[in-house]
């Protein structure tokens, strides 16, 4: 069976821009619920800010939890949440709920190996200032990892691309589910190479993005 | 890789590899014990989709595929110029439409969205089965092989959602109604033939199920003898009782399906 | 003000405990500024930690303004600590805010109003002579500036009491000298408590009131920079002291003696206070039929009181140098010297 | 249909082996690849050890096409490579191919986030002790940013411990496989939790043991 | 031998340039101990870092040994690297490593067999006083204790040339001193050259041969310590001396003068080698009818050389003091102080 061509390149759009809209809504939500994650991960282990055992163990284990569990159980796991949430469990809105559920516990890990590479001494130095922990978190583990942190969310945000081929699943489309519906499924390799090609465009522009973001950061 | 050196020693065991997709498991397991007696020993090979188990067959990473529609199998051999054929029937699985809100697909009301499998291999079964329950209109021509944009005519102005054949029963709170594979629909609980509110026709040929081999291998001995195995009566008997009389075992010569 | 109660610091290591800090007990006055010095590894940086918790006490107790900390509420402790300011030895800078932000960053923190930060942190930068440099990393500083800006962040908030961890061992006597006087006038002005560690013992002379040496944990000896100075009696304090105020006769002086094979009658004079304002070599020189020679010597100021020793040879007959040592013993400190040890 | 509950605890089992060992090896060969791949990123870019603007191009180019194609089209593509290195595209051990290429570049780009953490100037002392490139790799940059590459390998273990239940497609087995075949497309509840319980345990052993090894390598 | 030929580094930043070193020209010989002094970010760490290519230069060249390392293959430059030792202002050590493996090191690097690296790793430990800590890690140090593992490092391996960046800025006097002489003792029997950069004068005093004051990036003096102490030319020069060699006559002594309103025919009697050996004041006291009184000043030795400064007070009659002035001047120098600056 032979593409048309006419529906090949609006086809091609329209699974671009369902790519970018599944990254892009999963990045931000993820992030938002990564990024605190990953300081309390980081505020509470032992030797931390505020350690807390129990807290460290039970937020350690839940993400833990949501990260050992495969993407497709998750994604059926929570179709009346991801229902409640977006009114629907199919569509690229219902891809993005199991994507932030699945990412944002990654990024909670990314960000809390950049936090722990931040210099005790300045801790220590805004700890000595009088800084309650909410203000060392938000002006020196932030600021201070943020660098590293950048470059954490650069590979979360390619993985996020990777996964989000996976909404093909829940009809979500993306450029993702076209190269496999197309060009594993079908056949299609004229399709299958496009799409790769714009994904490898895609990840390759998120990455200077990242890169350069992480290189100004740090230099400054 | 293969490893059946043809029918030298006949007391020796010979191994064979039977590549599968999810279903229909069960009814390889019995076969399975069936082939142990005569001294063949078949190994099961589970894939997660409707591609790999013909490439690997052809490859010679296996030895037999039993998991497609003889109209697949045509179409992606041809498409792939691969040197495969089949050596039996196995079954019809016929695939259904479901509702969670509606009892017959008259009901279904303008502008509804449908779920249906989105697998090349069951897109265009979908299509048709679709038509044939008077939702859309194909063209003349179409030997299912196609997608979405294959519809001529909608007058429903239904939209159309294409999902993973496993995830369309789990979508049925969501849509006006699912067209389910019958795998699918018995793992899910339903019985097909009572539940479905529209169900492909019986002898819907080109769905007929067959078991494949390279072309070059169909008249070896131990792959004849398993399926002389599958089309015995213990073994239909056991697919109706497993699968509740939705998996229909369709045994007939190889001719009747074009071969 | 401070209190040490018999504080001690224990680190573990490989299952041996290290006293960092042993059962150390001293207060510093409100408005003093208290010099700790000590060698490497004594258990100074250990000590100034110990006042605003950032390590807990194994034993005893520290008291700031007559509060144990360690008792305190986390909210309160946070409150006490904004009013501690201090300077780290490494700096703890941070290394993604510019200049101005680094020593606005104690400003902000209590919500200080950016107006008033901008102009402080102007302020105190101008101050430190970094002006020019508000706008750039802590990357693009050198060693001396680095600590600058340590030392403009602890002051910004014009905290009660300042804690320097050798805060001018990076910078250059001028600079040093022009901190060390910017402390005095904030002591003055404000009697902010400042403790001080320093290995500097021009710093130590220049600006504290009070010392303690350190050594292996424990202080060895305490008191004004007068007694410690003009009369050290822990050896270790003797090397301090000896390190400003030269104690030693080069050998090259000596040599010259020996050349000239002249007597070998030499004295050390010590003048303190009063006697350093009386020509008592001169006097020596009218009265007595000797000649005096200034070896080598030191004469200087301690606290506002001057202070001074002049290794002397005298020149002459033995029993007129008897005389003369006599004769100055009734306002000066007299001491032969032998061989070339002080 | 139920499942024979004589058969469940075997099949567990060896759907446990079958990923302990997919993920190790992946692992172990991934990491072969990656570590290298990582710091080739990071002493090549601009400032870098031994900057060198076209191989650093090429290599985070390449890193990128591999981390832009969905997982399955990438199994596809690779399949002669697969075959020709284990023999066969299917099973375990054809499974591990793909799972290398799919994770190497994305340790690349952990390992290489990891060493930009290492601080300049002990590279720069190292540098003027006339230490060769090669030195300050294996000597400084590898023990300095040790423990964040040990806490970002946990990273990269536990997502190919997710990544592995994609073994299915090649008749790999696992128990990520196992939940997918039997939770997902069986609608087996039981097993499905099972399995699940059992990755969760596995991921949090695993993030338990990284945890403890970075943390001892970064307190020394 | 390190030359420095009219070399420049600039740094960029916002655009504009910084010229961190302007136009440095001097030469460093073999077995020189030569100083660097100057102030905070005057761009001695950036000179420092210039010789072994840590910075390249963006005008003029640096010859070390005669080579410019600029022009060299980078195995060249590493073999040479291999023999200039550095101590980084800001340690540089590698934290995952204990304190032996880090001063082991630049030993291993170069594929020195393990005992023979033991050994020397334990001797010169021992020599910096580290033994007890040869298995910690660096976080686990002191401020000086991190600093003398940096000079162990860089002893390591004897180099031929050795870049001091304040390499005893976090030592006690003590500590400094033993360094000091270690530094002496390697150069006396290596021939090793150092170039040190230092604010402290007591160090410069000690140890260097010859020193360069910079400023603003450009050497605005050099010379032996001899010349440069005892005749300072440039302000910042005084300056630097001023803070060991004490030139201010302290407000106490000032003010115990005018309490007693004593004439103000004060002066400042500099004692160079020989003079230092006469017995000046007790002649004139002998000679004149004035009475000498020392208020303040210091007899030292610089390089060998006795050397020093005596401020005087001269009371007696106008005319007979000039009498005096006049005849002093034929053996020691001799300027009158007004007001209380030197
Ligand atoms: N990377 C950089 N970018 C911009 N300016 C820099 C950079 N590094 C150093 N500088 C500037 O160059 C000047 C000289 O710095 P350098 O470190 O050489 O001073 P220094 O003489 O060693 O001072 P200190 O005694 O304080 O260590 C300083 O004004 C500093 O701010
Ligand atoms: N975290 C630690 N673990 C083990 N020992 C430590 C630790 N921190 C400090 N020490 C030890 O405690 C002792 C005192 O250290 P401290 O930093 O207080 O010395 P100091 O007097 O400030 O020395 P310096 O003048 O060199 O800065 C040292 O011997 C040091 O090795
Ligand atoms: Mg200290
Ligand atoms: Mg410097």
């Amino acid at each position: 069976m032979q593409v048309n061509l006419m529906d090949f390149w609006p086809r091609i759009w329209e699974a671009t821009y369902q790519t970018l809209l599944m990254v892009g809504i999963s990045l931000l939500a993820a992030t938002l619920i990564g990024l605190p994650l990953g300081i309390i991960l980081v505020v509470t282990r032992q030797g931390g800010l505020l350690e807390n055992k129990p807290v460290f163990n039970a937020f350690s284990t839940v993400v833990n939890f949501f990260r050992s569990i495969p993407f497709i159980i998750l994604l059926v796991a929570i179709l009346p949440f991801t229902r409640f949430v977006v009114g629907s469990s199919i569509g690229t809105a219902a891809a993005v709920v199991p994507l932030v559920i699945f990412s944002a516990p990654y990024i909670a890990r990314l960000v809390e190996s950049s936090l722990l590479e931040v210099k005790p001494g300045v801790i220590e130095a805004a700890e000595a200032m009088g800084a309650s922990p909410w203000q060392i978190i938000r002006r020196v583990y932030i600021p201070e990892g943020l660098s590293s942190i950048v470059l954490n969310l650069t590979i979360a945000t390619i993985g996020l691309v990777g996964a989000s081929a996976m909404a093909g699943f829940v009809g979500g489309g993306g450029l993702g589910d076209l190269a496999i519906s197309y060009g594993y499924q079908r056949f299609e390799t004229d399709i299958m190479i496009a799409t790769v090609l714009l994904l490898v465009l895609i990840v390759q522009i998120t990455q200077t993005i990242g890169n350069f973001a992480s290189k100004k950061i740090r230099r400054q | 890789g293969c490893s059946n050196e043809g029918d030298a020693a006949s007391e020796e065991t010979k191994k064979v590899k039977v590549g599968l997709n999810g279903s229909g498991v069960p009814i390889w397991e019995k076969i399975k014990e069936k082939a142990a007696e005569e001294n063949i020993e078949i190994e099961l090979v589970e894939f997660a989709d409707y591609v790999r188990p013909n490439m690997a067959l052809a490859d010679g990473d296996i030895d037999l595929n039993a998991f497609q529609t003889v109209s697949y199998f045509d179409s992606f051999i041809e498409e792939h110029d691969l040197d495969l054929a089949p050596i039996g029937t196995t079954l019809i699985a016929p695939m259904g439409v479901y509702s969670e809100k509606y009892e017959d697909v008259s009901n279904i009301p303008e502008g509804s969205s449908i779920a249906l499998p989105k697998e090349a291999t069951n897109m265009g079964r979908a299509l048709l089965l679709l038509e044939q329950s008077g939702l859309i209109g194909l063209p003349e021509d179409f030997d299912g092989n196609g997608d979405l944009s294959k519809i001529e005519d909608n007058p429903k102005n239904l939209t159309f959602e294409p999902i993973v054949a496993a995830q369309t029963p789990r979508v049925l709170p969501d849509v006006a109604a699912s067209i389910i594979n019958n795998g699918v629909a018995v793992e899910a609980g339903f019985v097909p033939v009572e539940d479905a509110i529209a169900i492909e026709d019986e002898t819907a040929q080109p769905y007929i199920n067959i078991i494949a081999a390279r072309a070059d291998e169909t008249d070896n001995e131990v792959y004849q003898t398993i399926v002389d195995l599958y089309q015995e009566e213990d073994v239909a008997n056991h697919i109706e009782e497993v699968y509740n009389q939705s998996l229909i075992p369709t045994f007939v010569p190889l001719e009747e399906i074009g071969w | 003000m401070i209190q040490f109660e018999k504080v001690s610091k224990v680190y573990q290591h490989n299952g041996n405990d290290l006293r960092a800090v042993d059962g150390v007990d001293f207060t510093v006055h409100k408005g003093e500024i208290f010099g700790v010095i000590g060698f490497s590894g004594a258990g100074k940086s250990t000590l100034i930690r110990l006042v605003n918790l950032l390590e807990r006490p194994t034993e005893g107790r520290v008291l700031v303004n007559g509060e144990d900390l360690t008792q305190l509420p986390k909210p309160d402790l946070r409150k006490v600590r904004k009013r501690i300011g201090m300077i780290f030895q490494h700096f703890n800078l941070l290394e993604s805010k510019t200049v101005h932000h680094n020593v606005a960053f104690p400003l902000s923190l209590s919500g200080t109003p950016k107006k008033e930060v901008d102009q402080r942190v102007n302020e105190i930068l101008e101050f430190v002579g970094l002006s020019d440099k508000a706008k750039q990393y802590p990357e693009e500083l050198s060693g001396g500036q680095k600590q600058r800006v340590g030392i403009a962040r602890a002051l910004a908030t014009s905290p009660d009491i300042l804690l320097c961890d050798e805060a001018t061992s990076a910078l250059d006597p001028e600079t040093t000298k022009s901190i060390l006087k910017l402390l005095q006038k904030v002591r003055d002005e404000y009697g902010i408590t400042i403790l001080m560690i320093t290995h500097e013992m021009n710093v130590v002379r220049e600006v504290c009131d009070r010392i303690a040496v350190m050594e292996s944990g424990k202080v060895i000896e305490k008191g004004s920079i007068f007694d410690l100075f003009s009369n050290p009696q822990h050896p270790t304090t003797q090397n301090f002291v000896r390190t400003v105020m030269e104690n030693d006769i080069p050998a090259s002086i000596l040599n010259g003696i020996e050349e000239r094979g002249a007597s070998r009658n030499i004295y050390r004079v010590t003048f303190v206070d009063e006697s350093a304002g009386q020509p008592v070599l001169s006097q020596v020189a009218k009265k007595f039929d000797v000649e005096v020679n200034v070896l080598f010597g030191q004469i200087t100021e301690l606290q506002g009181i001057p202070f001074g020793h002049l290794v002397v040879e005298l020149q002459g007959e033995d029993q007129e140098v008897l005389r003369v040592i006599n004769h100055i013993q009734q306002t000066v400190s007299v001491q032969e010297v032998t061989s070339n040890a002080g």
